[in-house]
């Protein structure tokens, strides 16, 4: 067993570093629905972190609990060790948590370039009155903001619809611009939900091979939402399991396959 | 009991009545809100419209008279008969749906599917064309209304109340044969939207455009129904104050009178529209009775946009409106 | 072959960050500043100032920020016309109360008075959206109305309520009063404009306006990407305050010389400036300039055509201009929901293909 | 088709041609808008009595009358506009019609050097004519009217207000507001007690302030009102049964059409007017033959007679007076602006010319001065008959209590004259 502190690397040469987020028991009702209940895990930093489990598991509903979107009832979200106080979801984004959306959140009325710039208004410090009168620093920092874009549209080789209005573009590239969105925020975690849903075999291996490389060259921790238990498989370090709002599995994929729970789960056993 | 409390009873009686007919505004745009998420700012002008129509109709006006004449030099007005009232409204009901159908073909069949305040606008640019025409059809005097509405202080209550209080309450007969035709149009539009299947293929279209369609309703023919319903209840409205003050243009301003309503009730919910009224009538009544005097008065206008504002602020989906679930 | 963009390269990212990147456009962009300060001052009579120019340039820029607010933010307001009476409202006093200081500061200061105001009744849009803030809005038109009318220290005591422009000089020329020429107005509104343009675009094309777009587009992603909403929307209100609060100082100021709340600042206001900015294109800075010339000009147009040149009588030729605005502004809600602006760009795109189309 | 539009038209693009020799009356009307209904009659009256003019004495003093029509909504940017297109045709005398635009043009019109009659409207103080050159508001003004008022029911009272109570009923804004300083003054001095009611615009719904009259039972109510603030108030009264002849209108609150739609309710309803009521005057039967038979009405020739029609007629009467001393007093026919207003401010209206106009009678006899813009102050009580369905006037033109009232103008005009570093006239 790893402490909370301890350091691993992987089979393929990636360092693994200790806890940086920690879910304690975590319960969120909606009126009378329980859609998560007393559910506990740990994110690593530098890991590929996924969280699995069928609809309705609760898996968005934990996703929104750690941006700050919604509220849970019981437990407690530990962020570097310390308990997360309450705090509003651009709080949760000023600390470096970015994520993407099941359903595309785009802002369907800017270009691309735009979208992705968004992505770093935590990084502008001039204040209403600079930006006014566009000079000194403003501009400055609207020039590094741009170059910082650049680059992430570079990555994820979305440079030839820069200036397209994202509302015609097609799906898949949608969701490549607010990974570029995330990105550019230079986050320490990353949370994407559902970044593969409605791909085909090819963009789902584009994606894939982003997130890696995101993983990888940007040293970014990931925790994903996935439906798709095989792309989950091959990504992800380590696997959370839910179903109907209670965590049924926790651990590297290999352990995940093995269990019998899962098992069950995905193939529809009964409940009892 | 002490005088205040009587005076402010009696002020409360009254705003219960003021807050029927503007129940009665607000019905008109909740109908439309609801049925295709347009919120139909022309509901003032139709209301002014409906009621011209009446008058003219009922004194037998020359429709455009004032153009014909300056076109081809004649000298007409009138067609020299009068026409009954109970005739009259039907006409006058006949002519609503007309511009229901012409409203819904020539300008919302253009924009199924635009943004609400596209929608918004749109009624905005209708009520410029219809106080335009409505002016040019039926010239832009005071007209007289009479259906045979009774008005003035209703004896028996003022008796009655003497009698209890020493202090006998006055209560407009006008106000209150509104708020009887309120209620049973109220009634009569509930009774219609539960048990008619032209009233349930309206619910249905209300709760979801998409599965409605995919049940074999006609959008088109919803739509022109609520138009047309919304006409009635704003020639009822029009009636209602035309016969205190005359037919004219101020008639249209009543729509302003309802936003708050509301506001307050929620845009899609009928029996939001008539507590809102009510709450609005008494509130800015009974405001202007305890507070007007000390500020200077003439606060009723901006008060009801005020009470509901606070009251939104804490209930943001109005009194009835569907509560918001936030999603991302 | 009109309109080129091709082979005007980029070489650095300021240069592609411009107001307009485009030679073509920037060349346009200075014709046209070059006739409106340099040409129009030597042509412009009272008839052309006071019946077009003026207030197309102050409304403007009440368009500017209600665009701001509504077309960048998203926050439908129907409360214009009371922000305006604010900035009236505050410009008379200052002028009253401080008469040595210059206008130009008055009707700055004017217009951050209105911003302080507009920001304190755009605290509810946090709690209240679409259009139940529009109607919530219309609470804060009719209580300023109500106030400016009912609390006689806002317009000194005077028996009758109305409020006088005194005269005021900028640079010992008069722009206020009785004693104005119309270039000096003019310009002085132009002025006004062009600075509230510049800021506006800079404000747009930066990191705030991005804010506020998507706030605009989807308010509960922007929080969650990390804007602070409360922040975002009631800079939105502030930002649209100040620029109405100027148009309305201007108005009531350079433009009408008298005005009273109720009578020059009442709802139609409101709806007016609504308009201007549906028609001009909502988030368009040209849209606002565009949708206060078509609204300024078409009445005005529509009664020279029916008076003047067919001899029609008065009522007839404003029931049928109340007929034809009503129609156009449902036809161009048709024919382009996006409004002048997006006409403009289409227009465009044609241009630059002509004359091969495909 | 025989096209009088087209006619119309042609006649309007000859008539901008050459004819710079007419004497231009521009009429700043509002036949649309709230208060359509009240600015018709008024822009027909002033129209037809040009008409007439023209017709048949062949204009004034042998020079055509060129009347100018400019509808403004009873807005004032609209009127603003109206100002600014016709004042360069030559018009020698704006009426603006709306307290509003009155306003916006008092610097204007003066820095123009055209005079402005502001006829029982705008702003009171300019009946002081050392602050304001070329504004004038004869024969009366609001707050001689309010006086008028309360010496009425003074009279009717028997002579003593005091311990009265007289509530002033009043449309809130700049208009309604005018009478309270001289009512304040009033009250002080004739020991009743005031209480004043605003109504918003538009007045359509007035229940809570009938109400209040009804709880406080006040002896008198004075009404400043407007558009359907009229009809709606008429109607309250006559539903709380309000006294009809202790409720009395100053004289916007007081045409036929403000009481018609209350019917036999509005029955002994007062107004105040500073114009005579009805058709029978010789000149309704010129105007009869010369204008509306001959198809040359303004409107649809069923206004003749009416409070605001008979309004407009005396409005042009009075400028076509000032226009005809211009004339005999420069030696010239063709008047500018300048000699108008020095016309105006040497304007007196006595029965001789009044009769000579077919109006005997129509008015109170008046003199202005280079001091005095505001006339002689005097206004009459009409009372209105719901049986016959007409106005009459049940006493004469009396004066307003000028010790009330010159005080609070020189204050206001000096306020004025402050504010705007205007140096006074007439010494």
């Amino acid at each position: 067993m790893l402490d909370s502190t301890d350091s691993y690397v992987t089979d393929d040469g990636r360092t693994i570093g200790g806890v940086v987020m920690e879910m304690k028991n975590i319960t969120l009702r909606f009126g009378g629905v329980v859609a998560i209940k007393d559910i506990s895990f740990d994110i690593r930093e530098g890991e590929i972190r996924a969280i699995i489990g069928p609809n309705g598991a609760g898996k968005s509903s934990m996703l929104n609990v750690i941006s700050g979107f919604y509220v849970p009832q019981e437990g407690q979200v530990m962020f570097h060790g310390k308990p997360r106080p309450q705090m509003k979801p651009y709080e949760v984004a000023q600390q470096g948590i970015a994520r993407t959306f099941q359903n595309i959140a785009l802002f369907e009325g800017m270009t691309v370039l735009d979208n992705v710039m968004t992505g770093r208004l935590n990084k502008m410090s001039s204040g209403l009155f600079a930006q006014a009168i566009w000079r000194g620093k403003a501009e400055q920092e609207e020039i590094e903001n741009r170059e910082k874009a650049e680059k992430i549209i570079d990555f994820l080789e979305i440079q030839h619809i820069r200036k397209t209005p994202v509302a015609r573009l097609p799906y898949g590239l949608k969701k490549r611009v607010e990974l570029a969105r995330a990105l550019v925020s230079e986050p320490s975690i990353l949370l994407l939900d559902e970044p593969m849903a409605g791909m085909n075999v090819e963009e789902k291996e584009d994606m894939s091979r982003f997130i890696l490389d995101v993983n990888d060259e940007f040293g970014a921790t990931i925790a994903l939402i996935e439906h798709d238990m095989g792309v989950v498989m091959d990504l992800s370090d380590r696997v959370v399991v839910m179903d109907y709002g209670k965590k049924i599995g926790d651990g590297t994929p290999n352990d995940i396959r093995n269990n019998q729970a899962v098992i069950d789960a995905y193939l529809g056993v009964a409940h009892d | 009991m002490p005088e205040q409390l009587v005076f402010a009873m009696e002020v409360f009686l009254n705003g219960l009545m003021a807050g029927v007919l503007y129940a009665l505004v607000a019905l008109g745009f909740v109908l439309i809100f609801k049925a295709s998420g347009i919120f139909n700012y022309a509901q003032g002008v139709m209301a002014l419209f409906s009621a011209m129509t009446l008058v003219g109709i009922m004194k037998g006006q020359v429709p455009f008279a004032h153009v014909i004449n300056v076109i081809f030099g004649t000298d007409v007005h009138y067609f020299g008969w009068t026409v009954p009232a109970l005739l009259a409204i039907i006409l006058t009901v006949a002519v609503m749906v007309l511009f229901a159908w012409a409203v819904q073909k020539y300008i919302f069949s253009h924009l199924v599917g635009q943004e609400p305040i596209i929608l918004f606008m749109a009624t905005i640019g209708l009520a410029y064309f219809l106080e335009g025409v409505g002016d040019l059809m039926w010239n832009s005097e005071i007209k007289k209304l009479d259906v045979g509405l009774p008005q003035g202080i209703n004896e028996a209550i003022d008796n009655y109340t003497f009698n209890i209080f020493d202090y006998g309450f006055f209560i407009d007969n006008l106000d209150i044969v509104a708020t009887l035709i309120a209620a049973l149009l109220v009634g009569g539009l509930v009774i219609f939207s539960q048990y008619s299947k032209e009233g349930r293929a309206m619910r249905a279209v209300a709760d979801d455009h998409q599965a409605a369609l995919s049940v074999g309703v006609s959008l088109n023919f919803i739509w022109i129904m609520v138009w047309s319903v919304a006409g009635f209840v704003a020639l009822v409205a029009g009636i209602m104050w035309g016969t205190k003050s005359g037919v004219q243009f101020s008639l249209s301003l009543i729509a302003l009178k309802a936003l708050p309503v509301l506001m307050l009730g929620g845009f899609t919910s009928i029996p939001g529209a008539i507590v809102g009224g009510l709450i609005i009538g008494v509130g800015e009544k009974l405001f202007e009775f305890a507070i007007g005097p000390m500020v200077g008065g003439a606060t009723e206008n901006w008060f009801a946009y005020v009470l509901a504002l606070i009251f939104l602020v804490f209930r943001p989906q109005g009194l009835f409106g569907e509560k918001i679930i936030e999603r991302v | 072959m009109f309109y080129r963009e091709a082979g005007d390269f980029k070489t650095s990212y300021t240069d592609d960050n411009q107001t307009f990147p485009i030679k073509f456009d920037r060349y346009r962009y200075y014709v046209v500043l070059t006739v409106a300060f340099g040409i129009i001052p030597f042509l412009i009579n009272d008839y052309w100032a006071n019946a077009f120019l003026l207030p197309f340039l102050i409304y403007s820029i009440a368009a500017i920020g209600l665009n701001i607010l509504t077309g960048y933010c998203g926050q439908v307001s129907l409360g214009t016309g009371g922000f305006m009476a604010v900035g009236a409202y505050a410009c008379y006093k200052l002028m009253t109360a401080f008469p040595d200081v210059n206008i130009f500061f008055h009707v700055i200061a004017a217009g951050g008075i209105t911003a302080i105001v507009c920001t304190a009744f755009g605290l509810p849009s946090l709690r209240i959206k679409g259009f139940y803030l529009a109607v919530a809005t219309l609470a804060a038109q009719f209580f300023l109305v109500w106030l400016f009318n009912k609390v006689s220290w806002f317009y000194n005591y005077s028996a009758s309520g109305q409020i006088n422009a005194p005269e005021r000089t900028v640079f010992g020329v008069p722009v206020t009063g009785a004693n104005t020429e119309a270039w000096a107005t003019y310009l002085f509104c132009l002025v006004f404009l062009a600075i509230s343009a510049i800021i506006a675009r800079n404000l747009t094309r930066g990191m705030q306006g991005r804010k506020w777009m998507a706030i605009r587009d989807m308010d509960i992603a922007a929080e969650i990407i990390g804007v602070n909403p409360l922040r975002a929307k009631l800079s939105a209100f502030a930002v649209s305050g100040f620029f109405i609060g100027i148009s309305g100082a201007l108005f009531f100021a350079v433009y009408l010389g008298a005005a009273e709340a109720g009578d020059s600042f009442g709802i139609q206001k409101s709806f007016l400036v609504l308009f201007m900015i549906i028609i001009g294109g909502l988030g368009s800075i040209f849209g606002s300039f565009a949708g206060a010339a078509f609204l300024v000009l078409l009445p005005v147009a529509l009664k020279l055509v029916g008076v003047d040149f067919l001899g029609w009588p008065t009522d007839i030729v404003a029931h049928i201009q109340l007929i034809i605005v009503g129609a156009l502004i449902i036809i161009f809600l048709i024919a382009e929901p996006h409004g002048i602006a997006q006409l403009w760009r289409v227009a465009k795109e044609k241009l630059r293909l002509w004359p091969f189309p495909h | 088709m025989k096209i009088k539009l087209t006619t119309m038209a042609l006649t309007a693009l000859m008539a901008a041609g050459p004819a710079m020799a007419d004497l231009v009356f521009p009429s700043l009307s509002y036949r649309t808008g709230p208060f359509a209904a009240g600015g018709i009659p008024f822009a027909d009256g002033y129209a037809d009595y040009f008409t007439l003019l023209n017709e048949r004495d062949g204009g004034i003093g042998g020079v055509p009358a060129k009347l100018i029509e400019c509808e403004t909504a009873y807005n004032t940017e609209k009127g603003v506009e109206c100002y600014e297109s016709t004042k360069d045709e030559g018009a020698l005398i704006y009426q603006p019609l709306s307290t509003g635009i009155t306003y916006q043009l008092i610097p204007k019109a003066t820095a123009d050097g055209i005079p402005i009659h502001s006829m029982g409207y705008g702003r009171t103080s300019a009946k002081n004519g050392k602050v304001f050159s070329h504004v004038f508001n004869y024969p009366v003004n609001y707050w001689d009217g309010a006086s008028v008022g309360i010496n009425h029911f003074k009279k009717q009272a028997g002579g003593s207000l005091e311990g009265k109570k007289i509530t002033l009923l009043h449309f809130n804004g700049a208009y309604g507001k005018e009478p309270i300083p001289t009512l304040e003054a009033l009250s002080a001095q004739e020991g009743f007690s005031l209480n004043t009611i605003a109504i918003d615009y538009p007045g359509q719904e007035q229940k809570s302030q009938w109400l209040q009259i009804r709880r406080e039972r006040p002896d008198y109510v004075l009404f400043w009102g407007w558009g359907v603030m009229n009809q709606v108030a008429v109607q309250e009264a006559s539903n709380i049964r309000f006294p009809m002849e202790n409720f009395m209108g100053i004289w916007w609150s007081g045409a036929e059409l403000d009481v018609l739609p209350a019917g036999d309710g509005a029955n002994g309803y007062k107004a105040l007017q500073f114009h005579n009521v009805g058709s029978d005057f010789p000149i309704f039967d010129d105007i009869k033959q010369y204008v509306t038979d001959a198809g040359k009405a303004a409107g649809a020739g069923d206004q003749i007679g009416t409070v605001l029609y008979n309004r407009g007629v005396y409005a042009a009467f009075l400028a076509a007076e000032a226009a005809k001393a211009a004339q005999a007093a420069n030696g010239t026919k063709e008047i500018t602006a300048a000699m108008m207003r020095d016309s105006m401010e040497a304007l007196t209206i006595d029965e001789a010319k009044m009769a000579a106009a077919g109006l005997p009678g129509f008015g109170p006899e008046f003199q202005v001065s280079c001091e005095n813009h505001g006339g002689g102050g005097m206004a009459a009580v009409a009372q209105w008959d719901a049986t016959a369905k007409t106005w009459s006037l049940i006493s004469d033109f009396e004066a307003s209590d000028s010790g009330i009232i010159e005080p609070l103008i020189m204050a206001d005009s000096k306020a004025f004259a402050d504010e705007n570093g205007i140096a006074e006239r007439c010494n």
